[in-house]
């Protein structure tokens, strides 16, 4: 395992932090990401499993992690970028991997970011959304959930439904 | 028609809406531990049949669309059952930005069943509960839905546009 | 008043020169003429107390006799009668002069035929009424190709004949046939058949009428497949009766049946089955009645095949069942495909609301070729199977019922595609289709159902024929038919239907609250709103599933085989062209000087025989 | 002749009333077989009034409304033609069985039209494969009627009745002139046809709720639907009288309903334990073992006849 990490770290000049037996990390500058990942991909990290994303509000920066898995070797590895909150375009990486069309697309829906070059950047799962993306952290939950959905109890004007409890 | 609506008590044809995990309780149910069927009630597979639309679960926004659609394509008389905590106050999703919190202002829900999640005792008494009263025509929500059809109608549009889903401003 | 067939036959040619003058000028009133002349000439044909008389003239030491037998008649009528309801159709087509002209030839050289007595005459007419029909299936540009293979066929058809014609003459020294002559002779019988088998489609030969029916003009293909192909029936009757049928025993008997009526009846049945899986499996309207009528036609040849007056019966009843509803379903989807501009299945859809009387008028048609009681389909199956059931052909009857229960799945799929479904958002602004269209289909269909409650009228005039031939007569009222077997009422079962019809709804309209009518897209589709209602539509590849159980047999198409024979003479020719070709003196020398000595020694040998 | 009109009239509405009552049986037979309680055996009689007391009717166009009451005056006009054992021939000497299996295809026909006009593609693929069903259980069910035909030398349905009549009493059993035992061979095909014809298990695509939303019912609700469960009754009572009057010689009143109910109880029961076949499997299954047994059952007939 680390032989092929101190392998890596040669051929890619990448600074690879080993975390755990088949888990590691990496950093890397936001315009490097392609050129990483194509590196990365060359050297057999054939499966892009997912792209998540974290959301820094105090550092006004959001952490994109492109997990990448190594089949032969069993490596986990986790390339991170940081980008600027107020700015978030990155470019794509979905002529690279595929599947990450869709786990951009749902990073855009869900935090803003914007993915320049994927074909494919339109509407995931929200239905007529009009917020703030919803998993952003200056979006309050308890707030639109107040505005949107009553609470309250004023089916008693209309029909009150029956109950059955079982305690 | 109070004999009309024994016979209505006596056979319940299901549409079971499966959101979250309720739907894991209705197997045990239907088959041959509880039989469901001893009370006349079977699973049915499209809206136009079916007498209860049972609703397991959460609603998100966009699952409520679709269930108020179904519900305004079945045959009335027609009845609806919340089932679970989710579709009484929001549940364990009571601070979730994607799901609604009380069914009833959307839908004439009949009957709820609480409990997170109910046991299949607890809907099988349910059911008789249902049985009974309809037989006794003690549930009328399908018709406070027609009478109140503005009513529900705003409640609905404050969380979709209303003209787009419904089947009745098509 | 009494005229003879020479008169009718120039009366014929005349109206089709006069048409042609007229249509030159315009086109709306030479159609207009075309009609009323058609339907003065149908009127003559039907009108009782005109007399159509025999006529003979001699030339040299030959005698050309036309004659009208009983079943001549009775296909001088079917012919007769279609035409004006066809040329009704092609009012709205506004075709050019030609057409016109060659549809009357048509029409002329088909009376010709049927009424000529002796052979050269009879080989005369029909050359020319297959070259006529190959000038109107060319009528279109598109349909070049089509031609070609059609025109082909006909040539192969016309020389078997000619064929068949010397051998006769050969044999008996006389262009008349008679059955001393002819016992015992496989060649005459194979070459004289060959002919009509190719015109009615059977399944070796049939492979110009699929692209035919499909490029030819869409009104000319109603008369193609609804009437020309009857000539075959004609033809195969014609000649087959002068063996008769204790002469075709002769050669041996299968299960009561003359082997050669056997091997018929087998090609018949083989035909309507693949015809009816062919059919089932084709994604273009056209195509679908085309391989329809292929399939039906091999019914008529089941119940000729067999032999027996119930057979016979059969053959004729169907032949007159398949011609009023074929030529229907041919005119009323020739009346979609002017509205539509598109013969695919899978652009159609929906169209009940925008065309209900088309709707109707297919659907009488689809319910008389799944052959239902409520129209005379019925009855023509029922006499079919009759034969089979008292001929004990029980392999044949099989397949025979998977046939016509395989025409049950084409007929659904012609109204499902066409008129069902959601309606296509590209044909929201069709309309009805022309009355022209309309009023042919409705008249056919207003016979189907009449016959229907009526089944032993046109048995009435079939056993007549059947006399005339020399058998026995079916035992028929007007509303009954009974055979050795059982027997079934026509008016019985279908006004019990209709009442019972009639009360149901009755009741439905009293007891049931008016309905609210819900639009294309308030279906069940899970809660989903189809903004684009096409999607719900389930048209091409309907039946998918049988095109992965039947695939062996679309691999095994005749179509290939021709294309591989066609591939064996192109090699062949290729290398004779490079050994005669091949530029070099002594070679052509060589190849006069054995031609040359093959002749000779065949006439030496001729001479020696 | 008056009183068999009488019968006549009577006739679909007792096959109404004894489908229904199958078919809640059947429920309640199924529901043993996989260790349930089951439903009370009136419970069909209950659903069809509930479906016909619905309030809304919510139509897809002209047709879709006429569909099911075409259906139902096919079955009904099939009906008549069917002697009720050899109790009441109503109408079987004015049609023979040619007639009855071209009546028997009016009442999917006219469903099919309704179903089309419905605009749902799961209608038109439960049509697609009834109709191929159609197509696969006919031919050696039509082989199956011809050693019939060729046993008794007629087609009509009453005089195959009457040539298997015996002295039916209570006391004396004279089931030995039925054709089962005449034509074994025929008889099992015909009742395996018969699960075809059922729709039951192996062979209930056409239905599939789990595949296709129950097919041709899809559209269908309410009152349309209430039909179209008479309808279903009827079809049951027919396909299983004409089992019956054919292979198990008709008889009188107190054998022909049960001896209807058990074999529809018998197809009841194959249908209890098996899964379902795809529809492409169903055709092989028919053209495969049944139509060769078909053929082997027309030779044992012509062999038996000489």
């Amino acid at each position: 395992m680390s032989d092929f990490i101190t392998r890596l770290k040669n051929i890619t000049g990448l600074n690879i932090h080993k975390e755990k037996l088949y888990q590691a990390s990496l950093k890397v500058d936001k315009e490097k990401i392609r050129k990483t990942l194509l590196d990365l991909k060359k050297e057999g990290f054939l499966q892009f499993t997912t792209l998540t994303c974290i959301d820094w509000i105090e550092e006004k920066t959001f952490q994109l992690v492109y997990h990448l898995w190594h089949r032969e070797e069993k490596l986990h590895l986790k390339v991170k970028i940081d980008i600027d909150r107020d700015a978030p375009i990155v470019e794509t990486v979905s002529d690279i991997y595929i599947v990450a069309q869709t786990y951009e697309r749902e990073v855009k829906e869900m935090f803003g970011v914007d993915f320049k070059g994927n074909k494919r950047l339109i509407p995931f799962i929200l239905e007529d959304w009009n917020e703030i993306p919803p998993m952003r952290r200056d979006f309050n939950t308890r707030e639109y959930v107040k505005d949107m959905y009553e609470t309250e109890d004023r089916t008693e004007e209309i029909f009150k439904p029956r109950w059955k409890k079982y305690d | 028609m109070s004999i009309l609506n024994k016979f209505r008590g006596k056979s319940l044809w299901m549409l079971h809406y499966c959101t979250g995990c309720g739907a894991i309780e209705m197997p045990p149910v239907m088959t041959s531990r509880y039989d469901m069927e001893r009370f006349g009630i079977i699973p049915m597979a499209t809206p136009r049949q079916a007498d209860i639309l049972l609703i397991t679960g959460y609603l998100a926004v966009k699952t409520l669309k679709r269930v108020i659609r179904t519900y305004e394509q079945m045959h009335s008389p027609k009845w609806v059952v919340g089932f679970g905590a989710c579709t009484v106050n929001g549940g364990m999703y009571w601070d979730s930005y994607a799901t609604i919190k009380k069914l009833e202002l959307y839908l004439p829900v009949d009957l709820y069943i609480a409990g997170c999640m109910p046991r299949p005792e607890a809907i099988m008494d349910a059911f008789i509960e249902l049985r009974k009263g309809i037989s006794s025509g003690k549930y009328e929500g399908w018709k406070k839905y027609i009478e109140n059809y503005d009513w529900y109608k705003k409640n609905q549009a404050k969380l979709f546009d209303v003209k787009k889903w419904s089947v009745n401003y098509e | 008043m009494n005229f003879t067939i020479g008169h009718l036959i120039l009366v014929i040619v005349g109206a089709g020169i006069i048409t042609a003058i007229v249509t030159k000028f315009n086109r709306l009133s030479g159609s207009i003429t075309a009609l009323l002349l058609s339907i003065g000439i149908a009127f003559v044909c039907f009108y009782p107390a005109f007399h159509i008389l025999p006529i003979s003239f001699t030339t040299g030491d030959y005698t050309f006799i036309f004659n009208l037998s009983t079943l001549s008649r009775f296909f001088l009528m079917l012919f007769s009668g279609m035409f004006p309801l066809v040329i009704m159709a092609t009012v709205s087509t506004k075709p050019k002069a030609h057409y016109y002209f060659f549809f009357y030839l048509i029409l002329a050289s088909v009376i010709g035929t049927i009424s000529s007595q002796d052979l050269l005459s009879f080989f005369f007419f029909f050359e020319l009424m297959t070259l006529f029909s190959y000038l109107l299936v060319i009528y279109k540009k598109r349909a070049i190709k089509a031609g070609l293979v059609y025109i082909l066929m006909g040539i192969i058809g016309g020389l078997s004949l000619l064929l068949g014609i010397f051998y006769v003459f050969w044999l008996s020294k006389d262009f008349r046939i008679s059955v001393e002559i002819l016992k015992g002779s496989y060649a005459t019988l194979f070459l004289l058949s060959l002919p009509f088998l190719i015109k009615m489609a059977a399944m070796p030969v049939h492979i110009w009428a699929p692209d035919t029916y499909k490029e030819s003009e869409d009104v000319y293909t109603a008369f193609l497949s609804g009437v020309l192909s009857k000539l075959g029936i004609y033809g195969l009757i014609f000649f087959w009766f002068t063996w008769g049928i204790y002469g075709l025993s002769a050669w041996g008997k299968v299960f009561d049946v003359p082997v050669t009526g056997y091997i018929i009846a087998w090609i018949g049945a083989i035909t309507a089955f693949i015809g009816a899986v062919y059919a089932l499996l084709s994604e273009d309207v056209k195509k679908l009645l085309a391989y329809s009528s292929i399939s039906q036609l091999g019914y008529i040849l089941v119940g000729f095949g067999i032999m027996s007056s119930l057979g016979w019966a059969g053959a004729l009843y169907h032949t007159l069942t398949h011609t009023i509803f074929k030529t229907m379903l041919f005119i009323v989807v020739a009346g979609i495909i002017f509205r539509l501009n598109t013969t695919k299945l899978s652009e159609m859809g929906g169209l009940i609301k925008k065309m209900p009387v088309s709707f109707l008028t297919l659907l009488v048609g689809i319910i008389a070729l799944a052959g239902v009681p409520p129209t005379m389909g019925f009855a023509s199956k029922y006499l079919i199977y009759s034969a089979l059931f008292e001929k004990k052909l029980f392999l044949l009857t099989a397949v025979v019922f998977a046939a016509s229960t395989a025409a049950f799945l084409y007929a659904y799929r012609l109204i499902h595609n066409i008129f069902l479904g959601p309606l296509k958002t590209s044909l929201k602004n069709t309309k009805e289709a022309p009355l022209p269209f309309l009023i042919p289909s409705l008249i056919l269909s207003l016979f189907l159902v009449m016959f229907g409650f009526f089944p032993g009228v046109p048995l009435e005039w079939i056993n007549n024929i059947l006399m005339s031939l020399g058998m026995k007569s079916i035992a028929s009222t007007f509303t009954t038919i009974s055979t050795s077997l059982g027997g079934f009422n026509g008016l019985l079962s279908s006004s019990i239907f209709i009442s019972i019809f009639g009360i149901i709804f009755i009741l439905y309209l009293i007891l049931f609250p008016k309905a609210k009518w819900v639009n294309d897209k308030n279906t069940f589709t899970a809660g989903e709103v189809m903004h684009n209602t096409d999607l719900l539509t389930y048209s091409s590849h309907f039946y998918r599933f049988l095109e992965r159980e039947f695939g062996l047999l679309i691999k095994l198409s005749v179509k290939k085989l021709y294309d591989n024979i066609l591939g064996i003479f192109e090699w062949m020719f290729d290398v004779a062209r490079k050994l005669l070709y091949h530029g070099n003196v002594n070679g052509y020398v060589w190849a006069i000087i054995l031609v040359t000595l093959t002749f000779v020694i065949s006439f030496l040998i001729g001479g020696l025989r | 002749m008056n009183i068999n009109i009488l019968y006549a009239a009577l006739a679909p509405i007792v096959a109404i009333l004894l489908g229904l009552l199958y078919i809640g049986i059947g429920r309640k037979i199924i529901a043993r077989l996989q260790r349930r309680y089951g439903p009370p055996f009136y419970q069909q009689y209950i659903d069809t009034i509930k479906l016909l007391a619905k309030k809304t009717v919510s139509s897809h166009g002209v047709f879709f409304s006429l569909g099911p009451i075409m259906g139902l005056a096919g079955s009904m006009v099939t009906l008549l033609f069917i002697p009720f054992g050899s109790a009441a021939p109503l109408l079987s000497f004015h049609g023979d069985i040619i007639l009855v299996m071209y009546l028997v295809v009016i009442a999917p026909l006219g469903m099919a039209l309704g179903v089309g006009e419905g605009s749902n593609p799961n209608g038109s693929i439960g049509m697609a494969r009834g109709l191929t069903l159609m197509l696969a259980y006919e031919v050696p069910f039509v082989l199956a009627l011809f050693s019939v035909v060729l046993y008794t030398h007629t087609t009509s349905i009453a005089q195959i009745v009457q040539s298997q009549a015996g002295e039916w009493s209570l006391l004396k059993f004279h089931g030995f002139n039925w054709l089962t035992f005449a034509l074994p061979i025929s008889a099992i095909v015909a009742d395996i046809c018969l699960q075809g014809m059922l729709g039951e298990k192996p062979f209930d695509q056409v239905i599939a709720p789990h595949e296709i939303a129950s097919g041709p019912m899809v559209e269908y609700g309410g009152k349309y639907l209430g039909m179209m469960v008479i309808n279903h009754a009827l079809h049951i009572y027919i396909e299983t009288a004409l089992f019956v009057d054919i292979f198990l010689g008709g008889g009188p009143v107190w054998f022909f309903i049960p001896a209807t109910f058990s074999v529809f109880i018998l197809s009841l029961i194959i249908n209890g334990v098996l899964p379902r076949f795809r529809i492409g499997q169903a055709l092989k299954f028919y053209w495969g073992v049944p139509l060769i047994l078909a053929v082997i059952g027309i030779i044992y007939t012509m062999v038996v006849i000489k």
